[in-house]
């Protein structure tokens, strides 16, 4: 008999008639209002972590969202047992999140633009990286290799997940071998790095993005467990692996508030955009022409490509006390 | 022998223990600092070999050697990681703790490989990439994101032998290949055990749980279908037969290599890439099995936890995806 | 003008120190730190320019802009050299001179241009690269040989600007293009004047004569075939009406995007490689003319000199090879 | 009428009969057994400049060398003037060296296999890159790429040649595009980085060898003129810019004693063999099988195939006081 797991949205776990600390600057903000600000600190700019779900609302054209592989759900190939067993650890975040791993992945349109988006969830064991992870990142990858559309990968992972050993590993071959053939067949690809984002998922497709783009102050490193465990003992300087310290050091493109994040990667597909063929594309002046994409026909929710964009405007109320949309852009008429 | 951990009666615990003790003392074989390396692995088996040096952007990573070897009258392009063989040598290679120059290295050499049509052999054993910031900062994660995407779509056969500690994404950084094979004394993980229990145990004294939860074994990973095969070490472990482990390993990589050698490019970079295309087992829920009415958390996570017969599968659901080389 | 200069009567000596005047005051004019540099340019010309940053392999480099640009409907890559606006700035952007990292986030970025088939604009004006050894030994001959070689094959059409003062290899780095177009105040040189007059006149006091001498004009290039065409500046120079500047840039560079739009891919880079292949004039000896027999070496240069009608092309020889642009 | 020139083969300038003090060691050397340790010194291993006869001589089998294009002669395309006129210097340089221009490029085996190489000579006007280098550096790329032989370029060269203007800098885009197409098509191409290696030709092909070997302590570096004219005023450490800073950096793949050079570069080339068609090498297993070249039948020169030697064995003689003939070398059995 199937055991029906009592999956449930996860609305908030912030109740909108409460308050909350902002580590920030340590303000206390009321949630109704914080979730109007897309959930960043009006005072200091702090940027709280947010589900997938919320990010994909921010991101995407109203509605447009269609969530492919909900139905994904992972196993315990080792029997791992630690202080808890693995399905337990499961089950605990199927319950707390709503999803079944810490993965969703569809397609939708942004700014009226077909996107095949994947999008991890930090609140499933820490964003980690199992079989589904990769497999739902794989698959988005495949749609955005069939289709060509862009391929959106917002990361936040603590890295693969310990309890499927090696498989998880293999996540990241899997996923790098999906996003070669993309970067091949000449499909765009742009990575958004969101606290926190690190270990096996920054070494894998988080960091080969077209464009890396990085949520401010996100922490974002490779070697997370050793140093936080004391094998090495630096001193590590203030700022050490936070967005900003990649900007500096060449690995990320831009760092975009999530209040502008929408409006820089629709920019962004204004300019990265699949030519017809991969590889070949015969006299490239002009105003680059994209093919009439067949995918509203698979979807048949697409909004019209017309659309610049969308409604939910009272998203973009409250937004006070956002600093500079992004670093280091010259001019943007 | 999870399970027997868990089921706490007197002589399962003490079953357990061995097993523990067992997988532990394979973890501090696979560790011996005495056991033969890359270069001195070449030493026994190559007639000939041409290191080459720098990543052509910084510096020359004198953790991971690479070069031009000619094994059995092949021409090879062989890369591995290095420790020392005393102090001073491990001194000077870090450790064996590689930074983003060492996978930079390894990536240009593969591309000679691929353009003047020579295989490669890579040799794993390295703890994991150098945790420092001077890595970090350089862009570790890059470097091995770039190399293992590489190898993903090499247009040459690649084989790689697990010789020691196969250690997390450093040591994924150069053992993606058409065939894994891996020393019996080897172990490979996701993370170090150490780590593994300092996250999972809150504890690093737990790392002996730990390596036998991961199931590091090279045995173990050969029956999870991450390892193709185990390649026997002579007498108490390949560091007290160098020559004699270095002659099982050549055996082994040419039989490997002439298999591979009748295969088309084409086909070849295909099976690769779906070899790991296919790794990491999962499910796929029943949809008729709709998400019931919201109750209290507790009670139903309670409940839950009582009815569930076995993990893994979950019941209600019907078996995907595969371990990957299982499948084929 | 040279030969003025040799020819030391006292009208000529006059003339040749008004033309030197001259040709040292254009050099001032293209090194004017007031001129519009990329970012400014970009300002004017672009409705909408998204910069990208970082080589993903060691840093940022604040000396070379590069991005994703829209000017007058059209998709394009834009890459420029930037100097600042203030001392600030300037301390900040490395007062212009480009390290590794610059060039290689310019062939990232070229990269993108290719794979989604948007053409190149380059702007250029530098000293030339950064001469210290932060650059020299992260491999800023690497970096630049390496951007030159992409820049040959890169498969989507390339737009170069000579905006200021094109320096060296510093500014090749960027200006291997389909076009060469310069504005009227800029120069173009192998080497600065400075370094010439330090090398072969010995004394940097020299550099007014080595700028007349290496013809580093943007006019003089363009008769040489180096530069394509020569973008009229407005008032007294492209400083003083920055936007007029940019409006004549515009307009220039989308003609010749107009018109390399319509050449297939394969023959404009094709067109491209042999436009460098054939640059610089040479010519073949006369094989009749066998050495003579060996004597003294004094007496035969002293010989030589003597009957020497005119340089350049020795007697006897026929001419050969092609000062590149000219022969199209 | 044609005035001929009066090219003389440079024997030597250092007579055979005198002594040179090696400014290595201050030892005073017999020039004549200097020569038959190839002008490295016996007591500190210094490695005097060769001209780019004696390099040709030294590495390829006896008299298989033909040269090509030695009749390419620069002109003066600017009328240039300094202290001298550029064709005074041009007389002057050709009359010193032998030579119309400072690189000699042919066709010739090395252990019986054919290459195409291209040497400079740093004796006329420092190996400087005019026109005539460039085209013959592109040359010998062409030929290696018309018969996918290895390209050997053995650089000695102040950089590009300033009595040219822009058309020297242009050699730097002749010679790379060049290169990229012998890299394209999958040719091996060996640069070896002799003292000194700077400015444009260090910046150009001299970098970008599939295999960069370098003599010891040749100096190589690309900002030549502008820090030793004092542009930038930093505290430059020992060894800076030598070949062993180069390798330590992650540029030069080894260092390689003058002694070794022949029999290193013939044991790379026992790896680096162009694949029977450019991209393609279907089944790489096995022994890697060449094409016979086409090339014996036009240079009418070639040494048989198996002739893995050549004779020449008084070169091997004297060469006494050589230290270890490569670096980072493992094992060679
Ligand atoms: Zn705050
Ligand atoms: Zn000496």
């Amino acid at each position: 008999m199937p055991v029906r797991l009592p999956f449930r949205p996860r609305r908030d776990t912030y109740p909108p008639d409460l308050w909350t600390k902002c580590p920030g600057c340590s303000e206390m903000l009321f949630n109704k209002q914080l979730e109007k600000t897309l959930r960043v600190c009006p005072h200091c700019g702090h940027h709280f972590r947010i589900s997938a779900k919320s990010r994909i609302e921010q991101l995407v054209d109203n509605g447009s969202f269609v969530e492919r592989d909900d139905d994904l759900q992972p196993v315990d190939p080792l029997g791992f047992v630690d202080l808890k067993s693995y399905p337990d650890r499961l089950v605990a975040a199927q319950l707390a999140t709503g999803l079944r791993d810490a993965a969703v992945w569809g397609l939708a349109t942004m700014g009226g633009k077909p996107v095949s988006m994947c999008v991890m969830d930090f609140g499933f064991i820490g964003g980690s990286m199992g079989a589904v992870v990769g497999e739902k990142v794989a698959r988005a990858g495949e749609a955005a290799l069939a289709e060509r559309i862009p391929l959106i990968i917002v990361s936040s992972s603590g890295g693969a997940r310990m309890q499927e050993g090696t498989y998880s590993l293999m996540q990241l071959v899997k996923t790098m071998g999906v996003v070669e053939r993309v970067r091949a067949a000449c499909v765009p690809f742009i990575s958004v790095l969101t606290d926190p984002t690190t270990g096996g998922v920054f070494a894998s497709f988080a960091v080969v993005g077209d464009v890396n783009i990085a949520e401010p102050n996100a922490l974002i490193k490779f070697a997370g467990d050793r140093v936080s465990a004391g094998t090495i003992g630096d001193e590590l300087p203030a700022g050490y692996a936070r967005a900003e310290f990649w900007f500096s050091h060449g690995f990320v493109d831009r760092i975009v508030t999530r209040a502008h994040l929408r409006d820089e990667i629709i920019a962004l597909l204004g300019f990265l955009a699949a030519p017809p063929v991969a590889g070949v594309g015969e006299p490239v002046g002009g105003t680059g022409s994209r093919p009439r994409s067949l995918l509203s026909a698979l979807t048949g929710v697409l909004v019209g490509e017309n659309g610049d964009s969308r409604n939910g405007d009272s998203r973009n109320g409250g937004r006070g006390g956002e600093t500079n949309g992004s670093r280091g852009e010259a001019t943007r008429g | 022998m999870v399970d027997r951990i868990l089921n706490r009666s007197h002589a399962a615990e003490a079953q357990a223990d061995n097993v523990t003790a067992a997988v532990w003392a394979h973890v501090q074989q696979a560790r011996n600092l005495k056991r033969p390396h890359t270069l001195e692995l070449l030493k026994a088996m190559a007639d000939e070999f041409i290191e080459l040096h720098g990543d052509r952007l910084f510096g020359d990573d004198s953790a991971i050697v690479a070069g031009l070897a000619r094994i059995a009258g092949r021409r090879l392009v062989v890369i591995g990681f290095q420790k020392g063989q005393d102090t001073e040598e491990n001194i000077r290679r870090n450790f064996g703790l590689p930074h983003p120059e060492g996978y930079r290295k390894a990536m240009r050499v593969m591309d000679l490989a691929e353009r003047y049509a020579m295989p490669v052999l890579t040799f794993v054993d390295v703890q994991g990439a150098f945790p420092g910031a001077a890595a970090e900062e350089r862009g570790i994660a890059e470097a091995i994101a770039k190399s293992v995407g590489l190898m993903t779509r090499l247009r040459t056969p690649i084989v790689v032998v697990i010789t020691g500690e196969g250690g997390s994404g450093g040591a994924l950084g150069l053992a993606v290949g058409d065939v894994v094979l891996a020393l019996e004394n080897s172990i490979y993980s996701v993370i170090s055990p150490e780590g593994c229990a300092t996250i999972l145990w809150r504890s690093a004294e737990q790392s002996q749980l730990a390596a036998v939860a991961m199931k590091v074994t090279a045995g173990e990973q050969h029956e999870l279908g991450i390892v193709d095969a185990v390649i026997p070490e002579p007498g108490e472990g390949a560091h007290t037969d160098p020559a004699e482990a270095a002659r099982l390993i050549s055996e082994a990589v040419i039989e490997q290599l002439d298999a591979l050698g009748r295969i088309p490019l084409d086909e070849l970079v295909e099976a690769r890439f779906q070899r790991y295309r296919a790794y990491g087992p999962f499910t796929v829920a029943d949809r008729s099995a709709a998400p019931p009415e919201r109750i209290g958390i507790a009670d139903r996570l309670r409940g839950l936890l009582a009815g569930r017969a076995n993990m893994p599968a979950f019941p209600g659901t019907r078996r995907g995806g595969s371990s990957g080389h299982e499948e084929e």
